[in-house]
């Protein structure tokens, strides 16, 4: 049990261990391209990003919160309050949608922020409060929903869907901006150095000084807009927003977390595996898509990739 | 004389490329008290470990009754009589004093728990150890010092023929101590072996028979105690002459008021009142679970008061935080470094900077040169044993860590330091340093109080000591009143 | 201290945290029987544990693995599978029904037992190897039975899930045999292992084997959570189970077991369960829209752990 | 009222105004909230008529376990009427016969249960459902060609039976060759993800089979997407699919799971308790929609949710005529 470790190896290890989670999405690519022509050509992949992208930006907030040993269960339904809320958000003489966008943000980073102080000011557990959040949501969900009679047509939000910059996705072109902040902010800012110290021992850091109230409600924040900016890019995807459209996001975002090696204890971790952990679930989802077999076969077909893919990226990691 | 009953013949014992252990052979036999000294990160605890089976040898042979074991695993180490005192460490926090003590070694009947001879043979323990609190209590609850009574109680309860104490004493009261020390010489009497590791040299001297000294994972000394004295016993493990261990007092006590508490009522606290001055190092002493700790968390901010005031330079403080507190320049080493100082999974370098992040950052923004070279040279200062600043803090020896505990304000430079037993496993050299430098800042005009179980480190590091008792302090000693029997007094209750 | 008193002083301590919950659930209790009388009754009463008692079993499934400091999101499929197997295999006559029953519990048992040593073993977390079960499972019940169907034993129907109250007899059985199994060597282990892993394991707990057996334990508690939702619906369903897997999470946290394993008890788990399940009732019966009925869930259950921690200080 | 009630549950001990309770499944996805609208439409008018006086309604938030406690809560309240979309067609079959057992009345509609101890089962037949739309396209195809099959989520009942529809059809048509199945919920995205994927799998697709929801709108998004012509497809009268029909000039058929199921189910119960026979079964046809009536649909659609169903109308005449048979 008491297992050596070194930082600096952990460090090289876990860098390692996100090559590898890479190589193996690369492995994946190639096998399923050999088995399945179509599957690997660059107009999958490139789609298979795209859904990546949601994904990971959805994720970027999980990461975030969950290095901090919490965890937001209210991801899902904050997408689809997004990508319900924007229509009605949207002012009818705002010509850009700019400000639909703005709003409909600012409003799931209030949702998140209230997670967050949930969660500090009356101490109750991550989990029970952001279940809570998404439960209310839902009631909010019910008013709102059957209540917008017009689909998508802010131009902001369909260009964060489908339009394209220097040939580039949108989606993807985004993902990568709000990577880049992501993992910039948790290596280079003094509150990503915070959400590590808090994660490995919460006490200990207050002790330190550390701002650990307001630390994370910033996190929570943080994955609040996350959530909604995934939602934004959902619906401008699919042109249209509906009830349950984030669903898939909330276990979804949990496993690119843990599979791209961050710690679910927290105080341990990186984005940039959880970009490959994203990128490996939506690609094992799309290879089961396309296997011809029986709801049940592909069932089982999913489970055992991600426990055969879990085994090959990694054995030494915590028991829990 | 006795065969030796656990014996190690030529270990080695290496972490990647860091060598701890060379040819390591110690003998340890019945009836005998055996003293196993050395620096921080000598590698005493490695040894043991491998002496009880966490860790595996990567030469040589560990021997039980003279018979080699290969593959010793704790459990097995445990049926072979062998018992550990770790520290904290191996304590299930939200489980009871009885559930701890016989962790892993429930009494059973008829394949239930014995809860008769749980509760019999706990309550006697804890008897035996003067330790009295409810059986049924988690032991999350306790102070630091009396959850390293029951980590003691836990070693006892199997009746061990080898007992390993790894720094037993490093957060008792002299008091506790006594107790300890009765009980370890009435099991040497039964026959009983006991490697005994502590940085506490006099209580070496006071207590065991026979001493191994490590030095850099070496053997260097294997030799009777008979006639040594704590000079020798530096010179034993540093190589050369000791000088003195505390630091001449200055003027001291003439400074400003830096924290005033009055009639503060809070947890274990029932209206206490202390003064604390700019340019004074100040004592609280006392027996365990007085209250001591919660005194130092009620100034540091950490404690919720139901009634009282503290007053900061002279205002009184209203939303109190540790981090505002840190920010007005109080700093708070606490005892229990594991679970309340060190960030273990995380860099060394990174533990050294964390309170100073914010200051050495621009604009939020992390400045890693500016806090490599913090955190190197916090390490050069403390002669922080590390192989690498990026290793993981937990791979240093406890000393070690203690170190950072303590090095990590100072980039700060704090007007007021709250310490919390900051010497706990340190050894004598760094002990000397640490206490020149507290010695210093307090001349340069800071404030220091120090809560500690180390009597000598009061009556001789100390300008004042305050003694608490029953959430109160019940005694001021200044100088001239100064002495290891008026603290006692005090502590227990008697008129100094 | 006597062994005796030391055992009540164990257990009234255990309960210390759960105060607020346990008078939260006898106010809504009371308020239930007053705005239902019929409550009041045997039948009342039966019909009452009967909804109640799947969730109590995979909040105690649960439970279980949260003690050893994991926690398991295959629950929910277990159930299904639990439920289809047992619209399969359990048999018209009596021994033929109990061969049945028992044959899916132990099935429930070796899954269970087999993530147990995935997660003990090879050292995965515990999130992500309970996950891929939770495809694995659900699929396995979807080749067992695609669509609802099956049947189960009137009289079996009628004996679990009848005007006799043998869900609650059951459940006090349960809290009885949990009782019995922490007064066993076996029980302490689990909890020494979700409390302190390092120091159990030094300490000479043999941590591997409580945590297989605890994912044994909670693998039997959700099928026959499957089972009995068999018996209580005379018939199979494939997907049957899958909202309980958040069921059984919310109400182990609500009864006040630690994300990080060590605390939290099974009476405060089926507190936890009672509390979701009773909240529903008592909502119907004050007339509460949907709309507000999310609302005003979202907020008790908020409320009902803040109230626990704020007095717990 | 007559003294002996003719229709099932009814023991004629229960007069008007009644208690109407609406078991929802889950009222958060649109089709729901449309379905609940209906419903508290009938509810009013039955108001008016003085033949109900309260209405109340559940919620089990997608769990059939809930579910079942929620209409045991509605016999403990002793409601007069139950409406019921089933969360499981076997779970509640027991408490439903209970209701029964009390004498009220209890109109199962959209998703039934198997259990036949219950007022009216009220549906349209999704065997049907599924042959109908194979043979649309098949007919659409010219008898032969690929085809991808869109399923709704497994192991529900619904989703079965409009595949086990489609069976034997397909079957008769050697020539048709399945290229393969999805089962997602009946949702855009998750179908539009599915389904690119396929696309790059297949570069030839002669038809869409899709049985349902959501599903067939994911699909055109997809094609579209990725440039691919159009192809013959079916679906359901989801909005934004009609519209996409619309916009494309597809070759499509659809028909419907009207939300006024839950409506009729209201005003079959209370008919039932006001001493009328009704039949325990009341199959709804399938309205069809295809190039002749696409328009009337879409001159309607501002009247409907953006991601909601464009239902047929209906009135009380309307299910009047249903129950009389006609
Ligand atoms: N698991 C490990 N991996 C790597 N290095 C280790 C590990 N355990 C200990 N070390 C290193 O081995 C050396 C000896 O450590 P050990 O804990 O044995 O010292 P010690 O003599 O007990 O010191 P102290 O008096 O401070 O407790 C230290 O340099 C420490 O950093
Ligand atoms: N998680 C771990 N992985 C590897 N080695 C560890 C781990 N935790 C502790 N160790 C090593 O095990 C040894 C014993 O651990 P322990 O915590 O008792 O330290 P210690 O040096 O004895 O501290 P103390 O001063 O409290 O006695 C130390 O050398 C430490 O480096
Ligand atoms: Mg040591
Ligand atoms: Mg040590």
């Amino acid at each position: 049990m008491a297992t050596a470790l070194r930082t600096h190896s952990v460090g090289r290890v876990l860098l390692h261990r996100v090559t590898l989670t890479y190589l193996i999405v690369a492995l994946l690519w190639v096998v399923a391209g050999v088995l399945k022509p179509g599957f690997a050509s660059a107009g999958h992949l490139r789609y298979l990003l795209e859904l990546a992208a949601v994904m990971g930006i959805v994720a970027a907030g999980q990461t975030l919160v969950i290095i901090a040993a919490g965890i937001d269960l209210s991801v899902a339904s904050v997408i689809t309050f997004s990508a319900m809320m924007l229509p009605l958000l949207s002012p009818a003489g705002d010509p850009s949608g700019l400000a639909g966008v703005a709003a409909t943000l600012l409003l799931t980073t209030a949702v998140g922020t209230l997670n967050g102080l949930g969660i500090v000011l009356l101490r109750v557990h991550p989990l029970i409060l952001t279940l809570a959040t998404a439960t209310i949501l839902q009631g909010a969900l019910i008013l709102i929903a059957g209540g917008s009679a017009i689909s998508v047509n802010n131009p902001a939000v369909v260009f964060l869907g489908n339009g394209k910059l220097l040939g580039w996705p949108m989606t993807i072109v985004t993902w990568l901006v709000l990577g880049s902040l992501v993992t910039a902010l948790l290596h280079a800012t003094v509150l990503g150095a915070w959400l590590f110290a808090i994660g490995t021992n919460d006490r200990a850091s207050r002790l330190a000084g550390v701002a650990v109230g307001p630390a994370l409600v910033a996190a929570y924040a943080i994955s609040g807009f996350c959530a909604g900016l995934g939602g934004l890019l959902l619906l401008g995807m699919n042109r249209q927003g509906y009830v349950g459209i984030g669903e898939p996001y909330l276990l979804g975002s949990i496993a690119a977390v843990v599979l791209g090696g961050t710690s679910i204890l927290g105080g341990r971790g990186s984005y940039l595996g959880t970009v490959a952990g994203a990128v490996l679930l939506v690609t094992i989802t799309a290879l089961i898509t396309v296997v011809n077999a029986s709801a049940g076969w592909r069932s089982i077909l999913f489970g055992a990739l991600i426990l055969g893919l879990l085994l090959l990226s990694g054995r030494d990691r915590e028991s829990r | 004389m006795t065969p030796p009953v656990l014996a190690t013949r030529e270990v080695g014992k290496r972490f990647y490329d860091n060598v701890v252990l060379r040819g390591v052979g110690i003998e340890i036999r019945p009836g005998r008290v055996h003293a196993l000294l050395g620096e921080n990160g000598a590698g005493k605890s490695t040894l043991i470990n491998l002496l009880s089976g966490v860790l595996q040898p990567d030469a040589g042979a560990i021997l039980v009754d003279g018979q080699e074991r290969r593959g010793l695993t704790p459990a097995e180490a445990r049926r072979l009589g062998i018992a550990v005192v770790q520290q904290e460490l191996s304590l299930a926090p939200h489980l009871s004093v009885a559930e701890n003590i016989a962790l892993g070694a429930m009494p059973r009947r008829g394949g239930f728990i014995d809860y008769g001879q749980l509760a019999h043979g706990a309550g006697q323990l804890c008897a035996r150890l003067g330790l009295d609190v409810p059986l049924d209590l988690p032991v999350e609850r306790l102070p630091l010092g009396q959850r390293q009574l029951i980590e003691i109680a836990k070693a006892l309860w199997r009746r061990p023929r080898v007992l390993i104490l790894d720094e037993p004493t490093s957060s008792l009261s002299a008091h506790e101590v006594r107790t300890l020390f009765g009980l370890v010489r009435a099991l040497r009497a039964t026959g009983v072996a006991v490697l005994y590791i502590s940085h506490r040299l006099n209580e070496v001297l006071e207590l065991c028979d026979w001493v191994t000294v490590l030095k850099d994972g070496v053997v260097t000394a294997d030799q009777s105690l008979e006639g040594s004295d704590p000079k020798a016993l530096v010179r034993l493990m540093v190589g050369r002459e000791a000088g003195d261990l505390f630091p001449p007092r200055g003027t001291g006590g003439e400074g400003k008021l830096a924290l005033a508490a009055h009639g503060l009522v809070g947890e274990s606290l029932r209206g206490l009142d202390l003064e604390l001055r700019y340019g004074e190092v100040l004592g609280l002493g006392g027996l365990l679970g007085q209250g001591q700790e919660e005194t130092l968390r009620a100034l540091y901010g950490d404690l919720p008061l139901r009634g009282g005031e503290i007053r900061v330079d002279g205002r009184t403080r209203r939303a109190a935080s540790p981090g505002r507190s840190a920010d007005a320049g109080i700093a708070y080493v606490p005892a229990d470094r594991k679970r309340e100082a060190l960030l273990l999974p995380l860099p060394i370098r990174y533990n050294l900077v964390l309170p100073a992040l914010r200051r050495l950052a621009t604009h939020g923004l992390r400045r890693r040169v500016r806090e490599a070279i913090t955190a190197a040279s916090l390490i050069r200062e403390f002669a922080i044993k590390a192989n690498d600043p990026r290793d993981a803090a937990q791979l240093l020896s406890g000393g070690n860590q203690q170190k950072i505990a303590i090095a990590r304000w100072l980039p700060l430079s704090p007007r007021v330091l709250l310490l919390n037993d900051p010497t706990r496993g340190v050894d004598v050299e760094t002990k000397r340093e640490i206490y020149a430098r507290l010695r210093r800042m307090a001349d340069d005009g800071a404030a220091v109080l120090l809560l500690s179980s180390d009597t000598l480190e009061l009556v001789h590091l100390c300008d004042r000591v305050a003694v608490q008792r029953d959430g109160r302090i019940v005694a001021e000693l200044d100088r001239g009143r100064l002495s290891e029997e008026a603290i006692v007094r005090a502590s227990l209750g008697m008129a100094a | 201290m006597s062994g005796l008193e030391l055992q009540l002083r164990l257990l009234w301590r255990r309960n210390a945290g759960l105060w607020s919950l346990f008078t939260l659930l006898a106010a809504l209790l009371v308020v239930y029987a007053w705005l239902h009388p019929g409550l009041l009754s045997i039948a009342g009463v039966a019909r009452f544990t009967q909804t109640w008692f799947p969730v109590a079993l995979v909040a105690l499934a649960q439970t279980l693995i949260m003690l050893a400091g994991g926690i398991d999101l295959s629950i929910g499929a277990m159930v299904s599978l639990g439920c289809v197997l047992a619209a399969t295999l359990v048999g018209e006559t009596a021994t033929a029904a109990g061969l049945g029953i028992a044959a899916v519990v132990a099935i429930g048992a070796t899954i269970g037992a087999t993530t147990g040593a995935i997660v003990a073993l090879l050292r995965l977390p515990a999130i992500i190897v309970t996950l891929a079960g939770s495809f694995l499972i659900a699929g396995a019940a979807l080749l067992v039975m695609p669509r609802p169907g099956g049947s189960m034993p009137d009289w079996l129907s009628d004996a679990l899930a009848g005007d006799r109250p043998t869900a609650l007899a059951m459940l006090i059985l349960l809290l009885i045999a949990w009782r019995v199994l922490q007064a066993t060597p076996l029980g302490h282990a689990i909890n020494a292992a979700g409390d302190n892993p390092q120091g159990a394991f030094r300490s000479g707990v043999d941590v591997p084997l409580a945590r297989i057996a605890t994912y044994a334990l909670s693998g039997a508690l959700a099928s026959f959570a499957g089972v009995y939702v068999a018996a209580q619906t005379g018939a199979g369903d494939p997907v049957i189970g899958m909202p309980l897997t958040l069921d059984s999470i919310t109400a182990a946290v609500l009864g006040g077991v630690g994300f990080l394993g060590g605390q939290g008890t099974l009476r405060g788990a089926i507190a936890g369960s009672l509390l979701l399940v009773i909240l529903i009732n008592v909502m119907f019966f004050l007339g509460f829209p949907p709309v507000a009925q999310y609302v005003a869930k979202g907020l008790i259950i908020v409320a009902a752990m803040a109230v626990r921690l704020l007095r717990a200080g | 009222a007559p003294a002996t009630a003719a229709a099932k549950c009814i023991k004629g001990d229960r007069k008007a105004p009644y208690t109407v309770g609406w078991a929802n499944i889950y009222s958060v996805p649109t089709w729901m909230k449309q379905t609940s609208g209906t419903i508290e439409d009938v509810v009013e008018q039955l108001k008016a008529k003085g033949l109900v006086d309260s209405y109340v309604v559940t919620d089990a938030e997608g769990n059939a376990n809930t579910q079942i406690a929620q209409i045991q809560s509605m016999i403990d309240a002793d409601v007069d009427a139950i409406v019921v979309i089933a969360g499981s067609s076997t779970a509640l079959n027991r408490v439903i016969e209970q209701a029964c057992e009390k004498g009220i009345a209890v109109a199962n509609v959209d998703s039934l249960v198997t259990t036949d101890q219950l007022t009216v089962k009220i549906n349209t037949d999704s065997n049907k459902w599924g042959a109908q739309a194979a043979e649309f396209l098949i007919g659409a195809m010219g008898g032969k060609g690929k085809i991808i099959i869109m399923n709704g989520p497994a192991g529900i009942s619904v989703s079965e039976d409009r595949r086990a529809g489609a069976t034997p059809v397909l079957a008769a048509h050697p020539e048709i060759e399945i290229l393969t199945e999805t089962n997602t919920p009946y949702n855009a995205a998750p179908a539009q993800e599915a389904m690119t994927s396929l696309l790059f799998q297949y570069p030839e697709i002669d038809g869409i089979l899709s049985l349902g929801g959501a599903l067939t709108a994911g699909a055109i998004l997809a094609m579209d997407r990725q440039g691919r012509p159009m192809v013959p497809m079916t679906g359901e009268n989801y909005r934004q699919f009609l519209e996409l029909w619309k916009e494309k000039g597809l070759t499509a058929w659809a028909t419907m799971q009207p939300n006024w199921l839950g409506g009729f189910g209201v005003y079959a119960a209370v008919q039932a308790l006001e001493g009328r026979d009704i039949p325990a079964f009341v199959e709804v046809p399938l309205p069809i929609i295809d190039n002749s009536n696409l328009d009337e649909y879409l001159a309607r659609a501002a009247d409907f949710p953006a991601d909601g169903y464009i239902y047929s109308p209906y009135s009380l005449e309307m299910f009047d005529d249903l129950l009389a048979g006609k």
